[in-house]
């Protein structure tokens, strides 16, 4: 288990890099820069120059990929072109939202994306079941940003229930917590979708185990079979699709975080990109890679964990 | 007579890592012999029965032989030249054949009949004038109708598939068959139609064969001579009459003892051998049988006993073999009950 | 006769998208407690089906007629929360293949505490020491350990041992073994035989044995029922379906089994032909397309299940008493 | 020379009436406003150093931290300046003007009295070349500030500007930084200034989400109406009007296609702002291209292009059509355009006359809702003028990068371009781009009159407001010439705000917090 | 490699109507295939079908609530919206469907590649699939089209480059566990050259759970298509697209809240057959193949 822990990170390192050498390959091939940017139609060839220098960005590609893991290492991650602030500090502030954001918005939709399956296989071809898939295909399909606005116009324009913006007070949690509800519920709602139906697809492979018929033939209740026998194993699946959603919801959150003007680092990374804020766009993309290979190794282990048959072969 | 196979002390080790481990622990870790210290011989039109239970590496043995899989030491030798280049190998292939333990799983899915059954000449490049009618031929050769070159192997029955088995298995004419658990899976009442094929084209033919079974009812009947197996090691070899009739290894005697027999009134008393078969990763010191032995010794458990010749043509690896009418010969004898009929 | 099976006229059939399968016709069986009884035949002889029918795990598009009766119930009749109530209770089952019989992700021990939840009375330490004391019993050394183990961890032979131990703990009045040796090497064969026929004597329940092997009938089973395409062709004492087997299936059978010759045969006996369509049986005798002393009315008239003796029965038009 | 003082007058006379207004109405109750402002703006703060400050909340949150000159009265007064952190600001030549500050004006973090060595400081530093602030052009003209005593300093300039007071002293270059605390600070500062002087102190800044500035207790000047200013960040319009509606904020830009719907349907308590922003629109017909080398090329579609549909289709009709860059409705903009309508027909004669057939060209346009609802409305009026235009769309960044010669050549192969400049209230801030040295730089038509160039350097020296008129009107009626471009509008600015105060916004369409007035 | 064809497509008929009467058989799998059908019949006819031209400026018309003269109503510049939805059928159907093929294609030959090839280089394409996947998607999307331009040509482009890693990764696992199959295991016995087991007789097995992820993915990749457009960097005005119907409608959503919900239910339509119609063709051709993460 060690080794194989010790390789997925060896491995997850390696990806690291690759990745921040695209990302330098792609700034490379993208036009425009930050001066051009920023400074807009009064921009000067000197003060052009100025600010390229002093990102470097007239370096070689290769000088700037090793000076960047070389800062890296000692936790430097370098300055944002405009406020000069180490790009580090943007990052740790911005990600606690999206990582709350994120969490929680997978938290609910396992929690009720999980049942809903279940349900659906207990259920299977009734109408309950039909209801379940139709409704999980239909969240999945509905773009999360019209899920935002809507809700946003029911709940906080109409109702007042909810705030419209933000993240809330700092230290305020139920504040915090009320600012959470609508963005996370935008995102959660196509993953439950997702979790629906993963669970009941891989569900209703498990159902077919010959396991599950040892275990009728002891006439253990339905939801025992589904909630215990079957879950277990079928919950793996859903645990590396999870893990990998994660990924993509921070990224993705972008719309959300737009709509409910709420800083985080989907908003983070696109503007540094439309900034063309380089040693932000490279900082940000180093932890968010770190981030997602770090859960996808977690998520791996967590299945060794709940997998005796897999953390067997590790162990030999 | 020169045997037509040789194999010499062979052994096949299965490392424990893949590349990348290999890389982070700079100790690599030891691999373990899944085949070891094999030698037998095969004579031109003999059959030879390999006998073993699950793990006991016959069908790796089986594919080691043919190239498959690599040996880690030890020689084979293929109608008197040794055989050891991959441009060897793929030279005694041309004059060998495998049937696989699961006939459908042998046959490429989306091909049909037809096609898989003239593949390996189109593949040696001889030249067929029609491709139909040569699988039709070989269709004819098994004693299937040839209305089965346009169907899929998956459309088959398991005898079908099996006779298309050995159709394919026979195609090139080869010097060598090796069937790998030619019966699994199949009822009783088939089981001797797949049998009765390979011995009549093989009195046809003339080929030896290697047939690699756990079937010790089966194998009794189709081979000239038997070779047991127990974890990676031959513990017996000699004519299959005399070794069902007098087994000289315990375990040749235990697994005869405990096939059960299909009469009420020969029940066995007790099961001829406690115990489970231990694994290649962890072998037992000494003589590997020795953790289940009924007659076993202080010495089995620090010596390992040799694979030695007893009598002509006999080998076997016991520090005791049994002897005929000797006294432990007791501990095997086929004690029954009829619990009814007295 | 109380405790005792007795299915009547019991017939299977499957709805698929290509027609009806007859999987069972017709088949009349019984046990009674004390017995051990045999159900053998080939592939595709119904056997698996009726194990399934007894232990109420036909699945949706399965269509029964004919009864089940055990100890009085019709099994057939009762609702699926009855069904399910028996099931673990009064019926156990030991599947056919010890690999997959177990959950792989939950432990021996879980598994098992879990099979007993018909005992409302026992807590959950009580369970565990009832496990410890059957697996004991099945011949498990070490069983505290063994419980905590996952099933992949234990051999083959072993979890047979396990699963003949989870279908004695429910204490159950039918204990049907699917297959109990095919999955098991023959050394291992010989052991789980051996304490099947030992665990025998303790038990009053009915045990039905179902096995392809001749073999493993001939060494376990009281009576013996021998199953072709479906039906039920020839029952009777094992001594008698083994030594003066009437119906021409059964004999065929028996003759091709290469393990009742000593000297070596230079073309092993088969049944040539195939099985008959379940979609569509034959009118007469199911066996008249392959057997050799098959007449007129086999082909067209099926074959009534004649009494032979008192308890030897056979389906044939051929046979007399 | 003299219309800056009266403009200062008229607005003092203005001011003082509306103080008497209120003072006559003394103590009433806000109706939906309490003492905190909650303004919106698009982007957060990056730098609030005013050398290189970037623009849009840092502009905002300086007017209300640091101290200038003279400020800004609201567009729609027509931004008259009046005196702010100067008592006193005299013209005294073409290039002199002499500065009183207001009394009493303090540092915070004890960093002393705010004086003219301070004003000196602020204005030399940026104007420092060797610094290279992006705002150095403001102060491009200056040749030092000359420290009288504590409180008075006198300006110099190179050779006499006269937009000084409305490009630069009012905006983010004029306002005034401290010596002391700069160089403790070490020369430079982003986001925590060393020190501040203006009525509001910077009390707390969430990122990404909210700036807290609260009334400044050592404030000597007029004190202003909210004791806290709450400015959120919301980037999308869109987004931001929700928000509004759920009362989320009391003022807020919203996006040019909600306007209608807002004035037909308004949220409860709001008032509309429409106005008309610096920000003017036109389309780039690049004469270098070898597609546009002919003039009658560049006429035809000139011709092609439907203004009206823009002004219909995109803005509303909230704006009318641009004569040319400056600011139509002042004195300085054109009467009309010289080709005033389009003419499809005289547009197919002309292509005809030049002898091509299949005219095909690229419009390049930055990728938001805006500007590509513009440049599809003049592909299809384009179309019916016989030329085939393909729409390419770039982000901000790489739109930016299409135009510009140290990216190489393709500068040269732009056809069409849809571009917006923010302009100033001066008509040189406005036609400083299309002078012959900004080709490859902002000056994508490729236009290169000599005759614009002097008409420029004459333009900033001139004082004579009929001379500077004619001036720009002719200068405008050059680009329109050339066939280089097609005036389209000033953008509009549309902003809603609650009912019950009454906001003050620059010609830069940012609000001014300071100035923002609660009202009955 | 005519072989390869035949081995791989040709499907006796009775094969294909058997599988066509088992899809109807289930009642979501007949309304998938209903809304498929649909959607690519309004596809390929929709110069017929849509009433107007949808690139037809009309300012003075524009936001208009629907009404008989168009029933979807107009978008911001006064086009109709119902013909817009109609021809953005066409742009989403053809680029998720070329797009898709093109990602499977290649997915397909890497994935054969690092199942069959040596280790080495299993080890450096699969590093390469997951450093593509772990790369932030907007990052790489716009590195792509900043340089290509935006369009149909580098929509597709930009698809197929973030989407074939995990085909590789389906074909390589499912080669791997092929490549150790009695029948490779025989051919490789029968001396068969490594093309011919690649093409004769590995692609024809691993293409079928491809084909059936791919006709999956579909609504996967309409969905990425309208979120491109959505950002504006989509295919260029004025083509009809759904995403930028959405994108545009998002703008006017105070004003025509309608063009919102026009613009999305095509999509949630579309993603509903087409998703439908993948899970029965699995359920019914490979009911073992995993559900994929999504994208």
């Amino acid at each position: 288990m060690l080794a194989y822990a010790v390789k997925r990170i060896g491995l997850g390192l390696l990806i690291l890099v690759l990745v921040m050498v695209a990302m330098y390959a792609a700034v490379f091939l993208v036009p425009g820069d930050p001066a051009t940017v920023a400074l807009g139609p009064r921009a000067t060839p000197e003060l052009k120059r100025l600010l390229i220098e002093r990102m470097g960005l007239d370096q070689p590609v290769w000088w700037q990929i090793v000076e960047f893991f070389r800062n890296a290492l000692t936790g430097n991650l370098g300055y944002d072109v405009w406020s000069n602030r180490p790009v580090s500090t943007l990052v740790l502030q911005a990600l606690p939202n999206t990582l709350i954001l994120g969490l929680t918005a997978l938290a609910v939709a396992l929690l009720i994306g999980v049942p809903l399956g279940c349900l659906s296989v207990m259920r299977r071809g009734t109408a309950a079941d039909a209801v379940i898939g139709v409704l999980s295909v239909g969240v999945i399909a509905v773009p999360s940003f019209v899920v935002a606005i809507y809700s946003l116009l029911l709940f906080a324009v109409t109702l007042r229930w909810l705030p419209a913006i933000g993240a809330g007070e700092a230290g305020d949690f139920i504040s915090q917590a009320k600012a959470l509800v609508m963005p996370a519920a935008a995102i959660a709602l196509g993953w439950i979708g997702y979790i629906a139906r993963m669970v009941r697809a891989s569900m209703m492979e498990v159902m077919g185990e010959p396991h599950i018929r040892t275990a009728r033939s002891f006439g253990l209740p339905e939801w025992k079979i589904v909630s215990k026998y079957a879950l277990r194993i079928a919950i793996i699946p859903t645990i590396s699709l999870v893990a990998v959603g994660l990924g993509s919801i921070l990224s993705s959150a972008v719309f959300v975080e737009a709509v409910f003007a709420r800083p985080g680092i989907g908003k983070l990374i696109t503007d540094a990109v439309n900034t063309r804020n380089y040693p932000v766009v490279m900082g940000t993309v180093l932890i968010m890679t770190a981030i997602y290979v770090s859960i996808t190794i977690a998520a791996d282990l967590l299945i060794a964990r709940l997998d005796p048959r897999v953390r067997d072969v590790f162990r030999g | 007579m020169s045997p037509l196979l040789a194999v010499e002390d062979l052994s096949v080790t299965f490392a424990r890592n893949g590349v990348l481990s290999r890389l982070l622990n700079p100790v690599p870790l030891p691999g373990f012999n899944v085949i070891d210290g094999v030698t037998l011989s095969l004579m031109p039109n003999e059959t030879l029965g390999l006998v073993g239970e699950s793990g006991s590496g016959k069908t790796t043995l089986a594919r080691t032989i043919l190239g498959l899989v690599r040996a880690a030491a030890g020689r084979i030798a293929f109608e008197g030249r040794d055989v050891a280049t991959p441009a060897d190998f793929r030279a005694m292939r041309r004059r060998s054949a495998m049937m696989f333990q699961d006939p459908v799983a042998s046959l490429s899915p989306r091909l049909r009949i037809g096609a898989l059954l003239t593949e390996p000449q189109v593949i040696q490049g001889v030249p067929m004038p029609d491709r139909r009618a040569a699988a039709k031929a070989l269709l004819a050769l098994v004693g299937l109708p040839s209305s089965l070159v346009d169907r899929y192997p998956h459309e088959l029955s398991g005898g079908q598939a099996r006779r298309v088995g050995v159709a394919r298995a026979l195609a090139m004419k080869p010097h060598l068959l090796l069937a790998d658990e030619p019966t699994a899976g199949l009822d009783v009442s088939v089981q001797g139609d797949v049998l009765n094929l390979i011995g009549e084209l093989k009195r046809e033919l003339g080929f030896a064969a290697m047939i690699v079974t756990h079937n010790l009812a089966m194998i009794r009947h189709v081979s000239d001579r038997l070779a047991i197996m127990y974890l990676g090691r031959l513990v017996e070899t000699g004519p299959t009459q005399d070794v069902f009739s007098a087994p000289m290894h315990p375990y040749t005697a235990t697994l005869i003892r405990s096939e059960p027999i299909p009469d009420p009134r020969r029940r066995s008393l007790r099961p001829a051998v406690t115990g489970e078969i231990p694994s290649v990763f962890r072998r037992p010191a000494g003589c590997e049988f020795h953790t289940r032995c009924p007659i076993v010794r202080e010495r089995c458990k620090t010596e390992a006993p040799a694979y030695r010749p007893m009598g002509t043509d006999r080998m076997v690896r016991c520090h005791f073999p049994l002897q005929k009418g000797g006294q432990e010969r007791e501990a095997f004898s086929h004690a029954s009950v009829n619990q009814r009929g007295n | 006769m109380s405790g005792s099976l007795v299915a009547s006229d019991l017939s299977v059939r499957y709805q698929t998208p290509h027609g009806s399968v007859y999987a069972l016709r017709h088949v009349d069986i019984e046990a009674h407690p004390g017995e051990v009884i045999g159900i053998v035949g080939e592939s595709g002889c119904g056997k698996s089906t009726l194990v399934t029918a007894l232990a109420n795990l036909l699945p949706a598009n399965a269509h029964i007629d004919g009864s089940i009766r055990y100890d009085g119930v019709d099994l057939a009749k009762l609702d699926a929360h009855r069904q399910r109530l028996l099931r673990g209770d009064e019926i156990a089952l030991v599947s056919q293949d010890p690999m997959t019989a177990f959950n792989p992700v939950l432990t021996i021990g879980d598994q098992l505490v879990d099979f007993q939840h018909h005992r409302n009375d026992l807590g959950r330490a009580q369970k565990r020491a009832r496990i410890a004391a059957m697996l004991d019993r099945v011949g498990i050394a070490d069983a505290e350990r063994r419980m905590r183990s996952y099933p992949h961890e234990l051999s083959g032979g072993m979890r047979q041992r396990v699963a003949i131990a989870a279908a004695l703990l429910t204490d159950p009045g039918l204990l049907i073994a699917d297959e109990p040796t095919t999955a098991l090497d023959v050394t291992m064969e010989a052991q789980i035989i051996h304490l099947l026929r030992e665990l025998r004597r303790e038990y009053n329940g009915i045990i039905i044995v179902v096995s392809h092997h001749l073999g493993v009938i001939a060494e376990l089973c009281d009576r013996v029922y021998v199953m072709y395409a479906g039906e039920v062709v020839e029952g009777g004492e094992v001594d008698a379906i083994f030594h003066d087997a009437r119906h021409p299936y059964t004999q065929a059978l028996l003759a091709c089994d290469p393990a009742r010759f000593h000297e070596r045969l230079d073309r092993l006996p088969t049944i040539p032909g195939s099985l008959p369509s379940l979609t569509q049986p034959p009118p007469g005798c199911v066996y008249a397309p392959r057997c050799n002393r098959a007449f007129a009315p086999c082909s067209t008239i099926a074959p009534p299940l004649v009494t032979l003796s008192a308890s030897h029965v056979a389906r044939c038009h051929a046979v007399t008493r | 020379m003299t219309q800056w003082k009266m403009d200062r007058r008229a607005f003092l006379k203005a001011a003082g009436a509306l103080g008497a207004g209120l003072a006559m109405k003394p103590g009433f109750a806000w109706s939906a406003v309490g003492d905190t402002l909650r303004i919106r703006m698009e982007g957060d703060l990056q730098c609030l150093d005013p050398a290189f400050m970037n623009g849009g909340i840092e502009d905002v949150m300086m007017r209300g931290i640091y101290v200038s000159l003279n400020h800004f009265g609201d567009i729609r007064k027509g931004s008259p300046w009046s005196l702010w952190g100067a008592e006193k600001l005299e013209q005294k030549d073409p290039k002199t003007i002499a500065f009183t500050l207001i009394d009493g004006l303090k540092w915070s973090n004890g960093f002393g009295a705010v004086t003219s060595d301070d004003v000196k400081f602020s204005f030399e530093r940026i104007a420092d070349k060797a610094r290279a602030s992006p705002w150095a052009y403001q102060f491009e003209k200056l040749d030092r500030v000359e420290v009288v005593d504590a409180r008075n300093g006198i300006i110099h300039l190179k050779e006499p500007y006269q937009p000084i007071f409305v490009t630069s002293l009012p905006y983010y270059g004029g306002h005034i930084i401290s010596r002391a605390g700069t160089e403790k600070a070490g020369g430079k500062f982003t986001t925590q200034p060393p020190a501040t002087c203006g009525p509001y102190l910077f009390s707390d800044w969430q990122q990404k989400q909210k700036v807290t500035l609260t009334a400044n207790p050592d404030w000597p000047g007029p004190k202003p109406d909210f004791g806290k200013v709450e400015i959120y960040v919301v980037s999308d319009d869109q987004a931001a009007q929700l928000a509004y509606e759920a009362d989320a904020f009391d003022y807020t830009k919203i996006a040019i296609s909600a306007t209608k719907a807002v004035k037909a349907n308004p949220p409860a308590d709001t008032t509309l702002i429409e106005a008309q922003s610096t920000r003017y629109v036109w389309l780039t017909v690049n004469m270098l291209s070898p597609r546009l080398k002919d003039l009658k090329v560049r006429q035809a579609v000139q011709y092609g292009v439907d203004v009206g549909q823009i002004l219909t289709g995109v803005y509303d009709d909230l704006t009318k059509r641009s004569t040319g860059v400056v600011q139509p409705g002042t004195k300085f903009a054109r009467a009309s355009n010289l080709i005033a309508a389009p003419d499809y027909e005289k547009s197919a004669a002309l292509l005809k006359e030049a002898g091509v057939s299949d005219l095909s060209l690229t419009l390049t346009v930055m990728n938001d809702s805006i500007r590509t609802a513009t440049a599809q409305i003049i592909q299809a009026s384009l179309e019916q003028a016989g030329i085939k235009v393909e729409i390419q769309p770039y982000d901000e960044a790489a739109f930016w990068g299409v135009g510009d010669k140290t990216q190489g050549e393709g500068y040269k192969n732009i056809d069409l371009a849809l571009m917006d400049f923010a302009g100033g209230i001066d008509p040189s801030e406005n036609l400083v781009w299309f002078r012959p040295d900004q080709i490859g730089a902002y000056n994508w038509s490729g236009f290169d009159s000599p005759e614009f160039e002097t008409s420029y350097q004459q333009l900033v020296a001139e004082s004579d407001e009929a001379k500077r008129i004619a001036l720009s009107n002719r200068m405008e009626d050059l680009m329109e010439q050339s066939g280089g471009f097609v005036f389209i509008c000033h953008q509009p600015l549309v902003a809603i705000h609650k009912a019950s105060l009454d906001p003050v916004i620059y010609p830069d369409g940012h609000p001014n917090p300071v100035l923002f007035k609660k009202k009955a | 490699m005519s072989s390869v064809a035949e081995a791989s497509l040709s499907t006796p008929d009775r094969q294909r109507f058997v599988l066509l009467r088992a899809l109807l058989a289930d009642p979501f799998t007949c309304v998938a295939l209903i809304l498929v059908a649909g959607f690519l019949i309004t596809a390929i006819f929709a110069p017929w079908l849509a009433p107007y031209s949808p690139v037809k400026i009309d300012v003075l018309h524009k936001l208009q609530p629907p009404s008989m003269e168009h029933w979807f109503g107009t978008d911001h510049l006064g086009r109709d919206l119902l013909s817009r939805v109609i021809f953005g059928a066409r742009t989403a159907l053809t680029i998720a469907m070329v797009s898709v093929a093109v990602a499977g294609a290649i997915g397909l030959v890497l994935g054969l590649i690092a199942g069959y090839g040596p280790r080495w280089l299993d080890a450096i394409l699969v590093l390469t699939f997951d450093s593509l996947n772990s790369l932030p998607m907007i990052m790489f999307a716009l590195a792509i089209i900043t340089v290509l331009g935006a369009g149909t040509g580098t929509l597709i482009i930009v698809i197929a480059a973030t989407s074939f890693p995990s085909y590789a990764r389906l074909i390589r696992a499912q080669t791997l566990a092929l490549k150790n199959s009695d029948y490779i295991l025989a051919e490789r016995l029968l001396d068969a050259s490594a093309a011919r087991i690649i093409f004769i007789h590995l692609l024809p097995n691993v293409v079928g759970p491809l084909i059936i992820l791919l006709s999956m993915d579909i609504p996967v990749v309409i969905m990425v298509e309208a979120g491109l457009s959505f950002l504006g960097l989509g295919v260029r005005p004025p083509t009809p697209s759904w995403g930028s119907i959405l994108y545009d409608g998002y703008t006017s959503i105070r004003s025509a809240p309608f063009m919102v919900v026009f613009g999305g239910l095509p999509l949630v339509l579309a993603t509903l057959g087409f998703t439908f119609l993948g899970e029965g063709l699995r359920d019914y051709l490979d009911p073992r193949l995993q559900l994929r993460r999504p994208a």
